[in-house]
């Protein structure tokens, strides 16, 4: 597979096609890392292996990426990384025209450990979407769909609120604030996020347990109804914090309330963004 | 005296408040533990500020707005629908009592409602704080 | 021991409005004693605290031989600033400091001086011209140039006209184009252009410059291209400080620390960060 | 520093005996497991305590610089300072050498022209009981930045697991000696030739190796920066997980006025308010930190402000590798 993967970039980085491509490559530790490819020479930098975990259309809305001005941008996306670039697409934040996605096959993603990520053991997505992609790359391979699988949430919710409350403190307590979940978002792209703002101070700066649970709910509710279950913020914070829990609650609730699923295709809004004259508001008084 | 609640209402201005305001007049009575903000419309009122407000230590939080079909600018009551529907989902899941924020829907003519609505809030508020400080 | 983050606190005496949004506090410390043994160079800052708002850094806009009382002059541009307009005479501040170096009076005596200001960067150039004024005779030539966006924006107006009428400093007045009125006499043009323009002497002079970070860029490059070497150049430098003791981190030009070893630098010793600047 | 015959040699049991005994007057802070990840902790019970491990996740500088800290309280005209936590004196047990080695990294910044008062009081009151390092991690590479794996500097005591229930101890202060004057048994010629072999195999398994250029300043506006710095996300994890990164932030939260860490790559660490921002790119960012670390803190204090301990790498959400990037300026960044 990573001889068509390299073949591929080449061709679109040496006639021009694309003036950078993002891919796999390895540090001098043997970690995979992403690579910024602009050169057909550099591609054998490109590897695929089991820890090519990165969803890299997070590069899409770096700022401090410019390459869209000197062409299009190659792209290496797994069936995941895709319902990410979709919500992306819909929010209008990349054109497709300015992209080329060559679409991976995966069978599974391994964390450090050697254990398959959560996500990847509940996947439904390991094919990309063909008629999205350039190309695809590798044979198709067959797996059941169990993303609607939530019961480690349900566990959650079995709790009462006072020991959820609970739960989750002991995990905000250690809260960095390092905001590397927010970071790694391929969907948190806000030119100024909130939590930069001084005036108003939406959310105190300074962690504490407190802070911290604001923090978490805003972002999780900032990601409502477009977040696609990827699970990198989960795999970025440093003190595993199971965000990728958090995210999922809402993923359920959205498609509970709104029958919508965040990265299906690549046109419908966000729920938040539209409404329906009978939806539910049981609720309200 | 008893402790009074600290409970922030983020009132529509062409309805809600139009409706407390009736509720005044009509001297329908109601607990005192509600500090009114006028809004222009329920669909202004961000998710962040019902945040803000549990943040710098409000009891409680209601949101009014205008019944479906009624809002002065057409559908903001809608979007206003959706956020909070979420929003109370998110904050249950944090295990932040659901009795601490509340939605209504309350008409300039529903003075009536209003009160009962209050008194309703602020018992929920109530129980909900109860239950915490027991623990 | 005194905590060295803690401030003290001082006393609004009188608010003066400069421009639409400047304004210039009187401050006087609460504590007799700090307001006796309270000292500063021309050039330093202090950190200014509002309650439950925060602290910024602001530079010290009256003479060091101003006894008794401190003056700050500020612009309305952010949550602390805009906290501090809000406040009336007989409010109470913090204020910690002073802090930093400041313009070397010394090295300045025999020469000729060039202030170039822009802005609301005339604060810590007033500090300086006027300690300049009160022992005049130890300096040769005075040059100031001093430009704003609009009239309206010009600070210090009234000391303006006053050292203009002095004639033993000139005094040049610009505005951005765009920014003038019929009345306006005088120039019009950017302050690095009408720097170029005036073709100050370059042998024994010193050439001091505070304004925003564009125009210092831009006069830094001017008064290179004049043929002002390094050496010869000082500007003071603003950027986002916290602490203002050097160790919070963030307001560093290279290894030296804006608000311990500067705010005044020679352009030599920043020519090889500009970049980290502006 | 290598052991004579006078240090003591203790059994666990020993060890643990002698820090309950003092657990009464002390708070005792030592590395615990909590969802499968050890952390410095104040701890409860001293059983919780881990004896073997690579390194925790946090350092223990946020003992010395907390990571949230209220200065003051200022209200109309009022102030109102407070005091450092320190009701008991504190114990730091089983810190690494490396994150030892940190701390007298930043005494130089605190307790240095400006002294901090809450930092110098938390200093005072804390003996710390290091734990060599048997087993170097594979992103360690603290011996080619000035440490060791058995390092004392800065350790009130030094503590070295011989065998499994066998640990040497070295007391190098007299806060240290207090504690277990008149205990143990002295180590004999072979134990001393233990830990000396022990040292050398430690330093011998540490492959990594970090290469400053000396002349880092002439790189300074090579497009490397940009380069090495493209996958970089702009998150705090280097930073905050750092043993010797110091950055911090004074907000007011209501009346108080509150010191947090910061961090050099956040989009508010150096914009002001007006919008102007000198570090706007996050090269520029990037930059900074390596900077700050290999260059500027050695200009201003003498010491590289980086101890090896490899976090940094582990970390990183995309693994940006701080010892290739800085070993390879010379080749790749001066122009």
């Amino acid at each position: 597979m990573i001889g068509k993967i390299k073949k591929t970039a080449k061709q679109i980085l040496g006639d021009g096609t694309v003036s950078l491509f993002l891919g796999y490559g390895k540090n001098s530790l043997g970690d995979t890392v992403p690579v910024f490819i602009k050169q057909e020479k550099d591609v054998e930098k490109l590897v695929w292996d089991e820890s090519c975990y990165y969803n890299l259309t997070r590069y899409f809305t770096d700022k401090d990426i410019n390459q869209f001005e000197e062409g299009p941008i190659g792209v290496l996306v797994k069936g995941c990384d895709q319902k990410s670039l979709k919500v992306l697409l819909s929010e209008k934040q990349v054109k497709r025209d300015r992209i080329r996605i060559v679409g991976l096959v995966c069978s599974g993603m391994k964390n450090e450990k050697g254990d398959f990520f959560t996500k990847c053991e509940t996947c439904d997505s390991n094919n990309p979407d063909g008629e999205l992609c350039d190309v695809v790359i590798g044979q198709k391979v067959e797996r059941k769909n169990r993303e609607d699988d939530f019961s480690d949430i349900e566990k959650i919710e079995a709790l009462d609120p006072a020991q959820r409350q609970e739960l989750w403190s002991r995990y905000f307590d250690r809260c960095l604030r390092c905001y590397a979940c927010r970071n790694i978002c391929p969907l948190c792209y806000c030119n100024e996020c909130i939590v930069e703002q001084n005036d108003p101070g939406w959310v105190r700066p300074s962690a504490s347990k407190e802070n911290n649970l604001y923090f978490h709910i805003i972002r999780a509710y900032h990601l409502t109804g477009r977040c696609t279950g990827c699970g990198e913020c989960e795999r970025a914070c440093p003190v595993g914090i199971p965000l990728r829990k958090i995210n999922r609650r809402m993923i359920r609730a959205v498609r509970d309330s709104f029958d919508f699923i965040a990265g299906r295709d690549a046109e419908t809004k966000s729920p938040l963004a539209c409404f329906r004259q009978d939806d539910r508001e049981d609720f309200i008084k | 005296m008893e402790k009074r609640l600290k409970i922030v209402g983020f009132l529509c201005n062409w309805c809600s408040y139009a409706g407390a305001d009736l509720a005044g007049v009509s001297r329908f009575q109601y607990p005192a533990d509600i500090r009114v903000i006028r809004v222009p419309c329920s669909g202004r009122v961000n998710p962040l500020l019902v945040l803000k407000c549990f943040q710098e230590g409000a009891d409680g939080v209601l949101v009014s707005g205008c019944h479906p079909g009624d809002c002065h600018y057409q559908e903001g009551n809608y979007y206003t629908r959706r956020r909070m529907m979420m929003l109370k989902n998110l904050l249950d899941f944090f295990g932040i009592d659901k009795r601490r924020f509340h939605i209504s829907w309350v008409s300039a003519s529903e003075g009536k409602k209003w009160a009962d609505i209050v008194i309703k809030v602020v018992e929920d508020v109530g129980a909900a704080l109860e239950e915490i400080t027991k623990q | 021991m005194k905590d060295i983050l803690v401030p003290d606190l001082a006393q609004i005496k009188d608010i003066k409005g400069e421009t639409p949004d400047v304004i210039t506090l009187k401050l006087v410390f609460k504590d007799k004693d700090k307001r006796d043994t309270f000292s500063f160079y021309a050039g330093q800052f202090v950190e200014l605290s509002v309650p439950k708002e925060g602290e910024s850094t602001f530079c010290i806009a009256s003479a060091p031989s101003d006894k008794g009382y401190m003056e700050c002059s500020i612009k309305k541009v952010g949550r602390v600033t805009e906290a501090v307009h809000m406040l009336e005479p007989g409010d109470t501040v913090g204020i910690r400091g002073p802090y930093g170096n400041s313009f070397p009076i010394e090295q300045m005596k025999g020469r000729n001086i060039l202030f170039i200001g822009g802005g609301i960067g005339l604060v810590p150039l007033r500090s300086l011209i006027r300690e300049v004024l009160s022992i005049r005779n130890d300096f040769k030539d005075l040059r100031i140039i001093y430009g704003a966006r609009s009239v309206t924006d010009l600070v210090y107006k009234d000391e303006l006209d006053e050292w203009g009428k002095r004639g033993d400093i000139k005094v040049t007045l610009t505005l951005d184009p765009g920014g003038e009125t019929e009345e306006w006499k005088g120039e019009v043009g950017y302050v690095p252009e009408v720097l170029k323009k005036q073709t100050p002497v370059k042998q024994n002079s010193i050439a001091l410059t505070c304004g925003p970070p564009v125009m210092i860029k831009l006069a830094l490059n001017a008064l290179d291209e004049m043929g002002f070497t390094p050496k010869q150049i000082f500007t003071t430098l603003e950027m986002k400080m916290k602490c203002g003791i050097g160790t919070c981190g963030r307001c560093n030009v290279g290894p030296l620390y804006v608000c311990k070893d500067g705010p005044v630098f020679t352009y030599e010793q920043i020519k090889g960060f500009i970049e980290d600047i502006f | 520093m290598s052991l004579s015959m006078d240090e003591t040699v203790f059994g666990k049991k020993e060890l643990l005996q002698i820090l309950k005994s003092v657990s009464d007057r002390c708070v005792i802070i030592g590395p615990v497991m909590e969802d499968e990840k050890l952390y410095f902790r104040p701890v409860d019970c001293i059983d919780d305590i881990v004896w073997e491990f690579d390194n925790t996740v946090n350092s223990i500088k946020e003992f010395f610089f907390p990571q949230r800290q209220a200065l003051y309280e200022l209200k109309q005209d009022k102030i109102r300072t407070f005091e450092p936590d320190i009701e008991k004196k504190r114990i730091l047990l089983f810190p690494r050498p490396c994150d030892v080695r940190a701390v007298t990294i930043l005494d130089k910044l605190f307790m240095g022209d400006y002294e901090d008062r809450a930092y110098r009081t938390l200093r005072e009151n804390t003996v710390i009981m290091g734990l060599s390092c048997r087993n170097p991690g594979p992103r360690c590479f603290c011996l080619s930045i000035g440490g060791n794996p058995f390092g004392m500097e800065g350790m009130d005591v030094s503590i070295t697991a011989l065998e499994n229930d066998k640990y040497i101890l070295n007391t190098v202060t007299d806060r240290g000696k207090v504690i277990f004057e008149g205990k143990g048994k002295r180590a004999d010629k072979e134990e001393v030739q233990r830990f000396e072999r022990l040292k050398k195999q430690a330093e011998e398994s540490i492959k990594r190796e970090i290469h400053i250029p000396k002349d880092l300043l002439k790189a300074f506006e090579s497009d490397y920066w940009k380069e090495v710095s493209e996958a970089c996300l702009k998150c705090g994890v280097c930073t905050y997980l750092c043993p010797t990164c110091h950055c911090f932030d004074i907000v007011d939260e209501r009346f108080y006025r509150i010191r947090c860490w910061d961090t050099c790559s956040s989009d508010a660490f150096t914009r002001m308010a007006s919008g102007e921002d000198s570090r706007k790119n996050k090269f520029k960012r990037y930059r900074q930190r390596i900077y700050h670390k290999f260059s500027y803190y050695k200009e201003n204090f003498e010491e590289y402000a980086c101890v090896g301990c490899g976090r940094c790498a582990q970390y990183c959400p995309v693994k940006t590798d701080i010892v290739e990037i800085v070993s390879t300026v010379n080749e790749k960044g001066t122009p």
